[in-house]
C-alpha cells in the first residue's frame, strides 16, 4: 500500500488525539482553513474546536500559551506554518521549554510537539527557506526529529507526541505530496518508532552516506548511481538529530571506511560537522578518506530557479562526493 | 489640467485620540486621470502575474493586490519620494507606486536578471532604496518595528520626512506593534503605521484572530483614523494629515479599510472562507477604480471612450513588459555568492564554498 | 479568631471596562494575624537573602521582593492552591505564600540538595507544581503566555481553576503581553494577568518605559482594575474578585500598585534612580506590614508586644532555616546530569558525556 | 599599560561615535544607569540622549527599530542585556539584518551591531547563561566576532562598528572586569583588527588549542602547566567565528598534527564541531590522533556551583585532553 506523508501525519494526529484526549492541535490555519499545507484536514470536524484551535499569527503568544498548557500536563502539538516563524517564538522552545525540567529538578516536565515544515521548499526565498535542524538540536532538553517517508512520518509524530519532553518536529513542505509504501505495522494504530535510532535505508560497503529528510531520498537517488558505477553506498536515514545515533553512523563508517555527510542546511555548525566529529571522536583509525560534507551553500537562499538549484545539494553533487571519498585516498586539500 | 477639483471623500473618516481631517479632498483631472490609469496598470500586472504563475513562470509565493490599489496610490499621491514606505510581502504595486517599472516586477516574479533583485529577491521581496522603498518583507509583523527604525534615522537625521510602515490585520495583533509603537511614542517618531485590513489573514476573518479589530485604535494612547481605503482621494487625505501630524507629535496609525479580491497567495483559492456574493459585492460597490473611473466621467474629465483607451494601453504596456522579461537572462551563476556582504568575499571573508567543490567546478 | 470583621481599603479601585468592587473587604482577626505573620516572615527572609549573598553564600542574580509583600499575601487569600500562579524571577515570597518552606527557599539560594529545585535552579526558578506554582522564569515577559496557557489548560480540562500571571511594569511592554492577551480573550480563558507595578524596571521608571503607564488598561478590550498593592486586603479583595470575572467571562488585567525597597538585584544599590526620600516615604506611608500592625492594633486584635514576638518567632524560624539549610549538601555530582530529560538517558538518549570526558572520569 | 576590559569597549564605543554621527547605541539601560555592566558609561553625558537611547525591555521592537535605522544608512550598536535576551529579537537578526543585502541584491546594506554579554556567568541559572556563538555563526550574512583581551575588544568593536555588514559581537561578562597589558598602538584611535583573522596567542608545536572569548584565558593556563610537563600547545584565539580563520587553524594543525578544541557553548553543532570538519576537510592526512572536542556540558546550566563547575570547560579538562591528543596514537575509541 502507497500513503502520502501528508496523510501519514495527518492519520498519526488523528490517532494520538483519538487516543489521548490530553492531546490538542493549536497553530495558524489549522482548523477551519484544514492546514496550510492541509496537515489537520478534518480534524476540526472530529475533534472540535476545543482541540483544534486557530490562532491568530503571534507565533510567541501562542507557542507561550502552548508551552504553558503543557506545563500543566496537557499534551500540545504546536503547528509553526513554517520553521521560519518559530524564530518569534525562539525563547519559548528554548527558554520556556527545553530547561524547565532541568531547572525545576524534575517538577514542570513539557510534553510537547513542535511541528511544521522546515527548510527549503521551492522559490520561496530567503525568508522562507532556513533549515532549523542543526539550531534546535544543540539544545538539551529537546529532542529533534525529521521524518523522510510516510512511515517515518507516522512513527515519529506518534513518537514525538507520546513523548514525555519538548520534541522539535521538522517536516518538509515539498515531501508532503510524496508517495511511499507502508506495511500493514506502519499502519497499525500502535505503530511507534523510536526517538534517537537511525534508519539504515540502503545497505551498502563502500561508503556511508548520511542525509535526513527529503535529502535521503537524493541519497538513495545517488546510491542507484554509485551502485551502477560499482560503488555501494549505505544510506544512513537519521531520523532523530537529536539524540543523535551515533553508534548506528559509527557502525557504518567502521565498515566503510568512508563518509558522506548531506543536509540542506547551512554548513557551519551543520548537522554534517557533528557527524564528522562524531565520528572523528569514535572511528579516527577507521576512515579512510577525509570526510566529504555536503551542505546548502553558504548564501541566504536566492529566488532564482538556477541559483536557488545551486543553493541545495543536488543528487550530482553527492554522486561526486562519495566517489571522490572512494577513489581518494590523499588528503582533499592536496587534491584540491 | 491642474485646474483645482474638490472632491467628498465616500464615508467620513472615524478617528481616534484626533480631530478627523476634512472629507473634502483637493485634486485636479490630471491627477485623476493618473490615479486611473496607474490604478488600471496595478491591477492589469496583478491579473498578468496570476497568469504567469499559472503558467508556472513565476514560483513559491506570490500574493496579489488587486483590489487594494487605492491605497498604494492615494498614499503616494500624498506624500513624496523622500518619505520612506516599507511593507510586507503583497509588493508588487506598492514598489510600482515608488516609480519601480513594469519590466522590473515581472523580471523579478520570473527570477531574472531585469528584476528588481535581479532575481534573488522573489515575489516578496522588492525594493527600490532610491525612492526610499525599503521592501518587500516576508515575515509578519516584522516591517513595522523596521519602519520605525527608518523613522528613527529620518528623525535622526533632521530629514523632516516620515515612514510609512504597512502590514495587514492578521500582522496587527503582533507583539512586535505594540512594542514598536510605544517606542515610537516615547521617542516621537515621525512614524505612520498603516494597517491595510482587507479584512482577512489569510482564511482567517479579522474577528477571528482579533479581539477588538478596530486597528486604529491600536496604541491607546496613539490618534488613529479609519479611511476608506477603496477610496484613493480619502488615503490621500489621511496620508497627508498623517504626515504632517507625524512631524509634529510623532506616530499615527491609519486603518484602510479595503479588500483584496484574489486568494491570500496563488495557492488559496480565496473561496473557502469567504462568500462570491461577498467578493463580488465588493467589486460591484467599492472597487477603487471604477470609482475613480466614475468621478472622472461625471466631472466630465474624459470620456468612456478615452479611458477604454487607457486600459488598452496599459494592458499593452503589461504585455511588453512581460514580453522583455521573458527575455531578461537569468541571473549568472556567480551571483550565487555575490551580495552575501557588502564587499563580497574578499581574501578575509573564508567562503565555505569548497564545501560544495561541486558549485565551484561547475561555475566558477 | 474567626469572627467577621469588615475593613475598608486604603483607595478605591479604578477601573477599566467594569464596574469595581466594593471597598469593604471581608476579613477575620485569624487572617489578619496571618497576614501579619506571613508578611514578616517574607520580609526576614529577603533580608537574610541580602546578608547571605553579601556573604557570598548566594551567587548570581538575586532579585528581593521586600515591599511587595502584600501582593503575594493578599492574593493568596483570595485564590486557592487549585488556582495557578506564575511570575518572574522575583519569586521567592510568591513560593512561600504557595506553601513553600524557609528551607526550600534558602537551600535553593545556596545551591543545596534540599533546594526546591534541588539547586538546579537557583533564586530566579522556584517551583512547586503540587500547589500550582510554575515558577519563577528569567526571561521579561515570558511567563505571560506561560500562564495564559496554564489558564488554557485549566478551562480545557474543566477545573473550575484560574491562573494568575504576574509580571513588572518593565515587563508590560513586551508584545507577547498584547498577544497572549489577544488569545486569551479570544478564547476567554481563565488568566488574570497581574502587572506589580513597582514602578521601575530596573533603574527605568515607568514613563521612562511606557508611553502609557496605565497598566490596567493594557489591552483595551479586557476589563482591569487599579489596586493598591500595599494593602493586603485590597489585594485580596480585586483577587477574589478576578477570579470570579475570569471563570465567567475570561481575563482580567490587575495592577497592583507596589513598590520594591531594594535595588532591581543585588548588584544594583537601587538609589541612583530614585531618591532615598522616594523609598522612605513609601516605609513610612505605605508599607503593607505595618499597615496590618496598625489595623491590628486598631482593632484590638492583639497588643504591640504580641506582634513583636511574632516577629522575633519569625526571626528564630529564618535563622534557624538558614543554618539547616548551610548543612544541607551540595547535590550529587551525578544531578548535572539528570532531569535533561523526563526518563534521564536511557539507552535511547546518547548523552555526548564523553565530550568532556574528564566528567566521566571524575564523577560518574 | 594596563586596561580593562570594560575600559576597552567603552572606549571604542566612545572613539568610534567621536569619529561618525552615524553611530548610535540603544538597548536597555545604556544611558541614564550607565550600562547594567557599565560599558556605556559616560556615554550619554557625553553624546545626549539622541545617540545614547534607553529603551524599553522589547528586544523584537528595538533590535527591528535599529535594523531599520541601519537599512536607512545609519550605524546603529544594539546592546543586549545579555544575548539570552536576543532570542525575543533573533527573527530580526536573520531575517530583517542577515539577508537584506542579499535579497535586494546589494541595494539594502545593514551596518550594524549587535553587542553584549553572551554565554555562562557566575550563578545565573539555566536561561541565562547560553552561549549563541555557533547558532549565529551559521547564518551568511552575519560576521560574529568574540573578543578575549582588552585588545581584541577594542579593536574588534571598532572594526564591527566600521563594518558594512551585520555583526554579532559576543563578550563575556566575567571577562569585563580583567585587566590586560596593551600597547601604544592599540590605544591609538584608528586601532582596529581584520574580521577574520585569528591570533595566534602562544605558539607551541606538539599541539593546537582553539578557544574564544574566556576560554582563550583557560587556554593558556594550560599551555602552561602542558609547557611545564614537555608538551608545547599552540594556542589559537579565534577572535572571529564568522568567518572562521580556517587557514590559520589548518596551518596550525599541520605544524602539531594536533587538535584539541574548546568552548563553553553546548558541543553539539558547535564551534568544534565545525574547527573539526575544517580540519578534516583540510588537513586529514596531518592529523596524527583524533580531535579532542571539550566543550559546555550538554546540559542547561544548573545554578549549584559544583554542578556549574562541572557544566563549563575547566583548565584542567583542557590538559587532560591535550595530553589525550599527545600520548595516545590509537583511536579514542579503541582507548575508551
Ligand atoms: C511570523 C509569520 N507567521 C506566519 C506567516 C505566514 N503568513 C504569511 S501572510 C499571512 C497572513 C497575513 O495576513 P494579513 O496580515 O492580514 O495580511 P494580508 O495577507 O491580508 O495582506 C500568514 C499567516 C508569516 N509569513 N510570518
Ligand atoms: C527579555 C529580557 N530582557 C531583559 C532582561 C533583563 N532584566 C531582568 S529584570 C529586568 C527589569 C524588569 O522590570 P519589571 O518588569 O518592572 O519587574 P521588576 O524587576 O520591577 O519586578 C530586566 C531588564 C530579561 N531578564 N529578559
Ligand atoms: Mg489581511
Ligand atoms: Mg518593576
Amino acid at each position: 500500500k502507497q500513503m502520502m506523508v501528508r496523510e501519514a501525519l495527518n492519520s498519526a494526529l488523528d490517532e494520538e488525539m483519538s487516543a489521548d484526549p490530553k492531546v490538542f492541535l493549536m497553530g495558524e490555519e489549522v482548523g477551519e482553513y484544514q492546514g496550510a499545507y492541509k496537515i489537520s484536514k478534518g480534524l476540526l470536524e472530529k475533534y472540535g474546536p476545543e482541540r483544534v484551535l486557530d490562532t491568530p499569527i503571534t507565533e510567541a503568544g501562542f507557542t507561550g500559551i502552548g508551552v504553558g498548557a503543557a506545563y500543566y500536563g496537557l499534551k500540545p502539538v504546536v503547528e509553526f506554518m513554517t520553521f521560519n516563524f518559530s524564530m518569534q517564538a525562539i525563547d519559548h522552545i528554548i527558554n520556556s521549554a527545553a530547561k524547565s525540567n532541568y531547572m525545576s529538578s524534575g517538577q514542570i516536565s513539557v510534553p510537547i510537539v513542535f511541528r511544521g515544515p522546515n527548510g527549503a521548499a521551492a522559490g520561496v526565498g530567503a525568508q522562507h527557506s532556513q533549515c532549523y535542524a542543526a539550531w534546535y538540536a544543540s539544545v538539551p532538553g529537546l529532542k529533534v526529529l525529521s521524518p523522510y517517508s510516510s512511515e517515518d512520518a507516522r512513527g515519529l509524530l506518534k513518537a514525538a507526541i507520546r513523548d514525555p519532553d519538548p520534541v522539535v518536529f521538522l517536516e518538509n513542505e515539498l515531501l508532503y505530496g510524496e508517495s511511499f509504501p507502508v506495511s500493514a505495522e506502519v499502519l497499525d494504530s500502535s505503530f511507534c518508532l523510536p526517538i534517537g535510532k537511525a534508519k539504515i535505508e540502503r545497505e551498502g560497503k563502500d561508503v556511508t552516506i548520511t542525509a535526513f529528510s527529503k535529502i535521503v531520498g537524493l541519497s538513495l537517488k545517488a546510491a542507484e548511481i554509485l551502485a551502477k558505477e560499482g560503488i555501494s553506498a549505505e544510506v544512513i536515514n537519521l531520523r532523530s538529530i537529536r539524540p543523535l545515533d551515533r553508534s548506528t553512523i559509527n557502525a557504518s563508517v567502521r565498515k566503510t571506511n568512508r563518509l558522506v555527510t548531506v543536509e540542506e542546511g547551512f554548513p557551519q555548525h551543520g548537522v554534517g560537522a557533528e557527524i564528522c566529529a562524531s565520528v572523528i571522536e569514535e572511528s579516527f583509525g577507521y576512515l579512510d578518506a577525509p570526510v566529504e560534507r555536503i551542505a546548502g551553500a553558504d548564501v541566504p537562499m536566492p529566488y532564482a530557479a538556477n541559483l536557488e538549484r545551486m543553493a541545495v545539494p543536488q543528487v550530482e553533487d553527492i554522486v561526486r562526493a562519495a566517489k571522490r571519498a572512494c577513489y581518494r585516498s590523499v588528503p582533499m586539500a592536496a587534491a584540491a | 489640467d491642474t485646474t483645482p477639483l474638490t472632491i467628498e471623500t465616500s464615508v467620513p473618516f472615524t478617528s481616534h485620540q484626533c480631530e478627523a481631517p476634512s472629507r473634502s479632498v483637493e485634486t485636479t483631472p490630471k491627477e485623476l486621470l493618473s490615479f486611473f490609469r496607474q490604478m488600471a496598470t496595478m491591477r492589469r500586472m496583478e491579473i498578468a502575474a496570476d497568469s504567469l504563475y499559472k503558467a508556472k513562470l513565476v514560483r513559491g509565493f506570490c500574493h496579489l493586490y488587486d483590489g487594494q490599489e487605492a491605497v498604494a496610490i492615494g498614499m503616494e499621491a500624498g506624500i513624496t519620494k523622500k518619505d520612506s514606505i516599507i511593507t510586507a510581502y503583497r509588493d508588487h504595486c506598492t514598489f510600482l507606486g515608488r516609480g519601480g517599472t513594469l519590466l522590473e516586477v515581472f523580471s523579478e516574479l520570473m527570477g531574472r536578471k531585469d528584476g528588481c533583485s535581479h532575481g534573488k529577491g522573489g515575489s516578496m521581496h522588492f525594493y527600490k532604496k532610491d525612492s526610499g522603498f525599503y521592501g518587500g518583507h516576508g515575515i509578519v509583523g516584522a516591517q513595522i518595528p523596521l519602519g520605525c527604525g527608518l523613522a528613527f534615522a529620518q528623525k535622526y537625521s533632521k530629514d523632516e520626512t516620515v515612514t510609512f510602515a504597512l502590514y495587514g490585520d492578521g500582522a496587527a495583533n503582533q507583539g512586535q506593534l505594540f512594542e514598536a509603537l510605544n517606542i515610537a511614542a516615547l521617542w516621537d517618531l515621525p512614524a505612520i503605521l498603516v494597517c491595510e485590513n482587507n479584512h482577512y489573514g489569510m482564511g482567517t476573518a479579522e474577528w477571528r484572530a482579533a479581539k477588538s479589530p478596530s486597528y486604529y485604535k491600536r496604541g491607546d494612547y496613539v490618534p488613529g483614523l479609519k479611511v476608506d481605503g477603496m477610496d484613493a482621494l480619502a488615503v490621500k487625505q489621511a496620508c497627508k494629515f498623517a504626515k504632517e501630524h507625524a512631524l509634529k507629535n510623532g506616530p499615527m496609525i491609519l486603518e484602510m479599510d479595503t479588500y483584496r479580491y484574489h486568494g491570500h497567495s496563488m495557492s488559496d483559492p480565496g473561496s473557502t472562507y469567504r462568500t462570491r456574493d461577498e467578493i463580488s459585492g465588493v467589486r460591484q460597490e467599492r472597487d477603487p477604480i471604477e470609482r475613480i473611473r466614475k468621478l472622472i466621467l461625471a466631472h466630465d474629465l474624459a470620456t468612456e471612450k478615452e479611458l477604454k483607451d487607457i486600459e488598452k494601453e496599459v494592458r499593452k504596456e503589461v504585455d511588453d513588459a512581460i514580453a522583455k522579461a521573458k527575455e531578461s537572462p537569468m541571473p549568472e551563476p556567480s551571483e550565487l555568492f555575490t551580495n552575501v556582504y557588502v564587499k563580497g568575499y574578499g581574501v578575509e571573508i573564508v567562503l565555505m564554498s569548497h564545501v560544495r567543490e561541486s558549485l565551484a567546478l561547475k561555475y566558477c
